[in-house]
């Protein structure tokens, strides 16, 4: 079993607003291995896309706030850090591929200039050198004729060409942690499949622990190894993808792949969950999902659910299960 | 590029602004002290004299403000030893009270920046929803028409119309507004054409929906906001330009005691009478500033993303 | 590029020809300048022979045609009362105008592009609030009493400054400051307001998250994309200066165009008035052009968008 | 034959490119280029696929927002473009509404829900105030609204119930054909299902046609009946949904359907071989000669880049691929043959 290379223990992240405390991530732990693709899957407002953004601490300022909790790269808990120190880290240890290819690059620079820059900036190489690893970097995401291409704009690129410069220039330091925040959402079916297909190999290369973030569980299935299912702040479940597609044990899991329409079946209807998400202002006291969640017990709306290790990874936030 | 499967949670994301205390107590100042100071000037300004009750001698001010007295002339503010209370804030040249051309002036100001507002927006409006919801002949008429207006500023326009026509408050209100509606028709026009892509009108010519309920019903309303933000923007600019016509000769007509003929009045004697421009100068600054901080809360309080007006 | 210039040029054309019209008419319209040439003691008939040897008798149209002959053969006309060319007091006055624009220009933009960067950057810090209250104060006082008290202040009572009139570098010290004070608020508002839509961008999260400091993705990536929107007013206020300025011209007696301006309306010395606002004119359309071509220079988008 | 509402005959959408000095016409973007369909009354036709394929342009062009280039459109048998302004009023707005794709967008934001529904009766029918309000009531119960949602604002709701009240609106002059551009897109997976099984519902209450304009494959098997898989403006494959899905024909559906499926890669999905498709969305302003999809196929053949496939009819799906000009490979796939799983069938 390779090492554990980010540990989140009780993560608690809240934006102060004028209308309260907006509780968008409320106490979750995970880790991610060396090599490893790690899921954070939910619906809109679970929380998923705060979590990315708190480990690499760029919160947007000043609302947003981690309250609590530990997040520990190779020993270090990154919350200690220091505003010099923690940029250190952002693009050579960690890094993060953002959901809109045609908004991510700065349209007034060329390609190779945005991923030179990381570069210069982590390891301090003379010019030459840094071309050379541009163009590996470019090489590394399957980009054709590199040398010719670093010199493009981004608005010469097609969607699908712009999100893999997006990744060299996340890929070009080497880092030993990627967050990808919805990389494919903005990408049309196939050209998502070569994308996650691409990012197969470079795991395979690199041994690069990814945290994939996603609503799509077609994305979940074709690239994670373990996943967690996030709803309203919290984790419900965590195990690994096949466990999570089969044998679910959290009723909001079940009751989530169970609304997404197959393509390899005829249904006539689909399942589908009642009512809303919560308001993240007021949160219901028990478990979240009590409102909506079809074995409810009545100890579900007074308390929240401790989590529960069930099996070798798999962990279960949920009093029918004990 | 269609989107596909935009994520909803980016779409949604609940609106943080999270201003720190003292900002908040800054927002609230910004509100509260422009619409104190603006309604008492329209108070001043309504009810200066209650001619248009048919009472012309019951009024406000303490004297007839064109009332020249020779024998109290240049008189300093009351807190000066030669100055006196019955003068609160001094005479000029010509003995006249300058506290009551004061608020005779606030009348004038306004209601020439009130008329202007009111026709300027108007013409701005129609011709931008026009321009950019029809495109086509409207919108290459507009841009060139705002071409023009580049290179007539309305001192010059004014000017031209006050040697013609003699200098009135019509010709002000007529200058400014030539080309006034300029700048209105320019920024309706670029919002017409941000709504009109939107899905909510196309969905309404699906069904068949005329042009002109789609810019009445549709497009109107949805531009009221930023056309509030620059009317209150304009009080102040329209004030400083009817000033500034004054100042040059070719605004009111003296002896009408409109703040810019005041300020140009003590203008070679600011060394001996400073009064004379001074009080005129902070009653422009007062309403401009209430102006400008009233349209910067409205603007942020309303639509955000309109910062750059 | 060449195709986007030549369409640019043909709009300004048709607009040139558009404020020709304008002010022949309005000029035309003003008052009759026979009358302000005819002495006390002159009679009817005396009166319409100025009419007859000024080309006034004839329809309005007729006139603007041999205006418009007139000005291709570089003729513009002549001042009623100077008896002088109106294109050499033109040339007499321009460089006074440029002389007093261009520096307010410059400062004002400095500052306005300095304090808006600064005031996105920390925002509701103390600077942000300053800079906002700098900027409703700027456009709070108007131009005149701001100049007048200015005159009273560094002239009169400290006797630093001279109090108008054209001269040496101590004579520009007050003109140039009360311009660039009344530009400054405007600009500086909307370079602030560019700034901070753009600090709100993906590709600014994108470069902070490449760890680069702080300074380096305001200054390097998000000053470049801030500048667009505020270089267009910035270029189109410069040309308005010409004869914005007037009444700065008027409070220092500074012999620039506004200046002119100001005698030749209220004489209706109306051929030196046409010919201004005409030169006047093509000056704001060309910089207009000018400042689209910079457009290339700066988001490459453009560029290859119009080649 | 069917009862067909609404048929599509050779449908082209060209947008011509400009250079130089006087705007010379030096191309064409054939954003849609030689389509032809047909919707069956009470049935739903999907079109298919990625961006570019030109399905948005064919839905507008149904909607009468876009002028078609060639090519007609029968509305009952009728050519739509001979119709009158006061036949276009009576008979064709009123029978064709449309779902927008962004619950955002879609609404007035200055107007009530009371308003909003109320609009499409407002502009094309004389009935009184009161009518029309109990028209809306009872058209928010259809959609699983509260009455007194009628007196909120758009953004008062969330995404799935604004998708509601969009097909409220959509009902209210009772259409005989709704266009759905991408309508749950947009929406959380749990939402989705809900607005799914509603218009289904709908569907079979009041008899309904739907257009619907998709690029989630799983979504179009659950709402149609006939679909047809749309790539740079041409129709590559079509027929029924069933058939299409179990049976695909054409590279690029099975390309799409191994991009789409759920499936976790120790297991293998029968029949559905893992395709990764090579090099980049050709753009529309020069596509591929021959075969558009030649440069991306993985079974392309020398042919395909030279000369465009003529359109097959197997069984009661039509392709357009090189694969079946072979006459004997269509017979030995009229037979039942699975193609795809077992590669490419030998001509016998």
């Amino acid at each position: 079993m390779s090492n554990v290379i980010l540990q989140v223990e009780d993560l608690h992240t809240s934006f102060f607003t004028r209308a309260g405390e907006v509780k968008a991530v409320d106490g979750i732990s995970f880790y991610v291995r060396e090599g490893e693709t790690f899921g954070l899957v939910g619906e809109s407002a679970c929380g998923k896309t705060v979590t990315g953004l708190s480990i690499l601490r760029l919160l947007p300022e000043p609302a947003g706030i981690i309250v609590g909790g530990k997040i520990i790269l190779e020993g270090k808990n990154l919350l200690e850090l220091s505003k010099k120190e923690m940029r250190e880290i952002r693009g050579e240890k960690i890094s993060m591929i953002l959901q809109d290819p045609m908004t991510s690059l700065n349209p007034v620079y060329t390609v190779g200039d945005q991923i030179g820059e990381s570069v210069r900036q982590h390891q301090h190489l003379p010019d030459d050198m840094v071309e050379t690893e541009v163009v590996s970097a470019l090489r590394l995401l399957g980009i054709p004729a590199p040398e010719s291409r670093l010199h493009d704009y981004p608005f010469q690129m097609s969607g699908g060409m712009r999100q893999r410069v997006v990744g060299s220039i996340a890929m070009s330091c080497r880092p030993r942690l990627l967050i990808a925040d919805e990389p494919t959402t903005a990408l049309d079916a196939t050209i998502q499949a070569q994308y996650l297909a691409l990012f197969r190999d470079i795991q395979k290369q690199t041994d690069v622990a990814i945290i994939f973030i996603t609503h799509d569980f077609g994305v979940v299935a074709s690239i994670c190894h373990r996943v967690a299912v996030m709803y309203a702040g919290k984790i419900m479940e965590t195990a690994s993808t096949s466990t999570i597609f089969k044998t679910p044990k959290h009723p909001y899991t079940s009751a989530l792949i169970h609304s997404v329409p197959r393509l390899d079946r005829k249904d006539d209807r689909l399942y589908s969950i009642e009512g809303q998400p919560p308001s993240l202002l007021n949160l219901p006291p028990g478990c979240r999902f009590a409102p909506r969640c079809p074995d409810v017990q009545d100890v579900c709306h007074k308390q929240q659910p401790p989590e529960v290790e069930i099996g070798e990874g798999h962990t279960v936030s949920c009093w029918k299960v004990k | 590029m269609q989107e596909k499967d935009s994520d909803p949670e980016t779409a949604a994301k609940p609106v943080i602004s999270g201003l720190s205390r003292r900002a908040r107590i800054m927002r609230k100042l910004t509100f509260i002290v422009p619409v104190i100071i603006l309604s008492i000037i329209i108070l001043v300004a309504i009810f200066a004299d209650l001619a248009w009750l048919g009472l012309p001698d019951v009024r406000l001010a303490p004297y007839d403000p064109e009332k020249i007295s020779m024998r109290d002339r240049l008189m300093p503010p009351f807190w000066d030893e030669e100055g006196s209370t019955d003068h609160l804030l001094g005479t000029d040249k010509m003995g006249r009270d300058i506290l009551s051309r004061l608020i005779f002036g606030a009348r004038i100001s306004l209601s020439v920046s009130l008329l202007v507002i009111l026709i300027t927006s108007f013409i701005g409006t129609v011709l931008g929803i026009m321009g950019g919801y029809l495109g086509g002949r409207t919108e290459a008429f507009l841009m060139r028409i705002t071409d023009i207006s580049l290179a007539f500023p309305p001192i010059l326009v004014a000017m031209l119309l006050a040697v013609s026509m003699g200098p009135s408050f019509t010709t002000v209100v007529l200058a400014i507004s030539l080309l006034g509606w300029a700048p209105y028709a320019r920024l309706i026009r670029g919002e017409t054409l941000r709504l009109r892509e939107m899905d909510f009108v196309a969905q309404a010519r699906v069904i068949g929906t005329s042009p002109f309920r789609i810019m009445a019903r549709h497009i109107f309303p949805n531009i009221i906001n930023p056309l509030i933000i620059i009317m209150t923007l304009q009080i102040g600019l329209l004030i400083i330009t009817e000033a500034s016509l004054s100042f040059l000769g070719v605004g009111i007509p003296p002896p009408a005691p409109s703040w810019g003929n005041m300020v140009n009045d003590g203008r070679n004697l600011v060394d001996t009478a400073w009064w004379i421009s001074t009080f005129p100068g902070i009653a422009i600054a007062l309403v401009v500033m209430s102006g400008n901080f009233f349209g910067d809360w409205l603007r942020d309080t309303m639509d955000p993303r309109l910062r750059q007006l | 590029m060449v195709r986007f210039i030549i369409v640019r040029l043909l709009q300004s054309v048709i607009a040139l020809v558009g404020i020709a019209m304008l002010i022949f008419v309005l000029v035309r319209v003003s008052g009759d300048p026979a009358l302000m040439l005819a002495t006390a003691t002159s009679t009817e008939e005396d009166i319409q022979q100025i009419r007859v040897n000024l080309g006034l008798d004839k329809s309005i149209p007729e006139q603007f045609w041999i205006f418009v002959t007139d000005v291709v053969k570089g003729d513009m006309g002549e001042s009623l009362f100077k008896k002088k060319p109106v294109t050499e007091m033109i040339a007499a006055a321009l460089p006074n105008s440029i002389k007093l624009i261009l520096p307010s220009w410059v400062v004002a933009m400095l500052g306005a592009f300095l304090l808006g960067v600064l005031g996105a950057t920390r925002r509701d810090g103390f600077l942000d609030n300053g800079v906002k209250f700098i900027a409703i104060l700027g456009q709070a006082l108007p131009g005149f009493w701001v100049a007048i008290v200015a005159v009273f202040i560094f002239s009169v009572t400290w006797q630093l400054l001279p109090t108008s009139g054209l001269g040496g570098p101590s004579h520009y010290v007050l003109p140039v400051f009360t311009l660039a004070f009344f530009l400054l608020p405007g600009m500086m508002r909307l370079v602030r307001s560019s700034m901070l839509d753009v600090l709100d961008s993906e590709y600014i999260k994108l470069a902070r998250i490449k760890g680069l400091p702080e300074r380096m993705v305001i200054w390097k990536h998000a000053l470049r994309n801030a500048l667009i929107a505020p270089l267009t007013v910035a270029g189109v206020l410069f040309a308005m200066l010409i004869t914005g300025a007037v009444i700065i011209e008027t409070v220092f007696s500074w012999p620039g165009i506004g200046f002119i301006v100001v005698e030749g309306v209220l004489a209706r010395d109306f051929p030196l008035v046409q010919a201004i606002v005409i030169m006047v004119a093509v000056f704001v359309l060309g910089i207009n052009l000018l400042v689209d071509i910079t457009y290339a220079y700066i988001d490459p988008q453009i560029r290859y968008q119009r080649t | 034959m069917a009862d067909i509402l609404l048929e599509g005959r050779d449908l082209k959408k060209h947008y011509p490119v400009t250079k130089g000095l006087l705007q010379r016409t030096v191309g064409w973007v054939r954003a849609v280029d030689g389509v032809s369909f047909t919707i069956e009354r009470g049935k739903t036709l999907s079109l298919v696929g990625e961006s570019g394929a030109g399905k948005t342009t064919v839905a507008k062009a149904i909607l009468l927002l876009e002028r078609l280039t060639s090519g007609t459109i029968l509305f009952e048998g009728k050519d739509v473009y001979k119709f009158s302004k006061s036949q276009l009023k009576m008979e064709y707005r009123p029978s064709v509404q449309s779902v927008q794709q962004n619950p955002w967008s879609s609404m007035d934001p200055r107007m009530r829900v009371r308003d909003i529904v109320a609009e499409p009766l407002v502009v094309n029918t004389k009935h009184t105030k009161e009518q029309i309000q109990s028209r809306v009531k009872e058209l928010l119960q259809q959609v699983g609204l509260a009455p007194n949602h009628a007196d909120y604002y758009p953004h008062e709701f969330s995404g799935g119930q604004r998708q509601r009240i969009a097909v409220a609106r959509a009902l209210a002059l009772n259409p005989s054909l709704v266009v759905l551009d991408e309508p749950v897109s947009a929406l959380d997976v749990s939402i989705r299902a809900q607005i799914m099984n509603l218009l289904k519902d709908l569907q079979e209450q009041y008899n309904l046609s739907y257009l619907v304009i998709a690029h989630n494959l799983a979504t179009v098997r659950f709402m149609s009946h006939n679909v047809a898989i749309m790539y740079l403006g041409q129709i590559v494959e079509y027929g029924e949904a069933e058939e299409v899905f179990n049976r695909p024909l054409h590279p690029y559906t099975r390309a799409l359907i191994s991009a789409s499926i759920l499936k976790l890669p120790e297991d293998d999905v029968q029949g559905v071989q893992q395709i990764i498709l090579s090099g980049e969305m050709p753009s529309p302003l020069n596509p591929p000669s021959g075969c558009r999809f030649h440069t991306r196929c993985v079974e392309a053949m020398d042919i395909c880049s030279k000369v465009a496939p003529e359109e097959r009819v197997i069984g009661q799906q039509r392709v357009k691929c090189h694969i079946y000009d072979d006459p004997s490979v269509q017979s030995a796939l009229s037979s039942g043959f699975q193609p795809g799983t077992e590669g490419r069938p030998q001509p016998s």
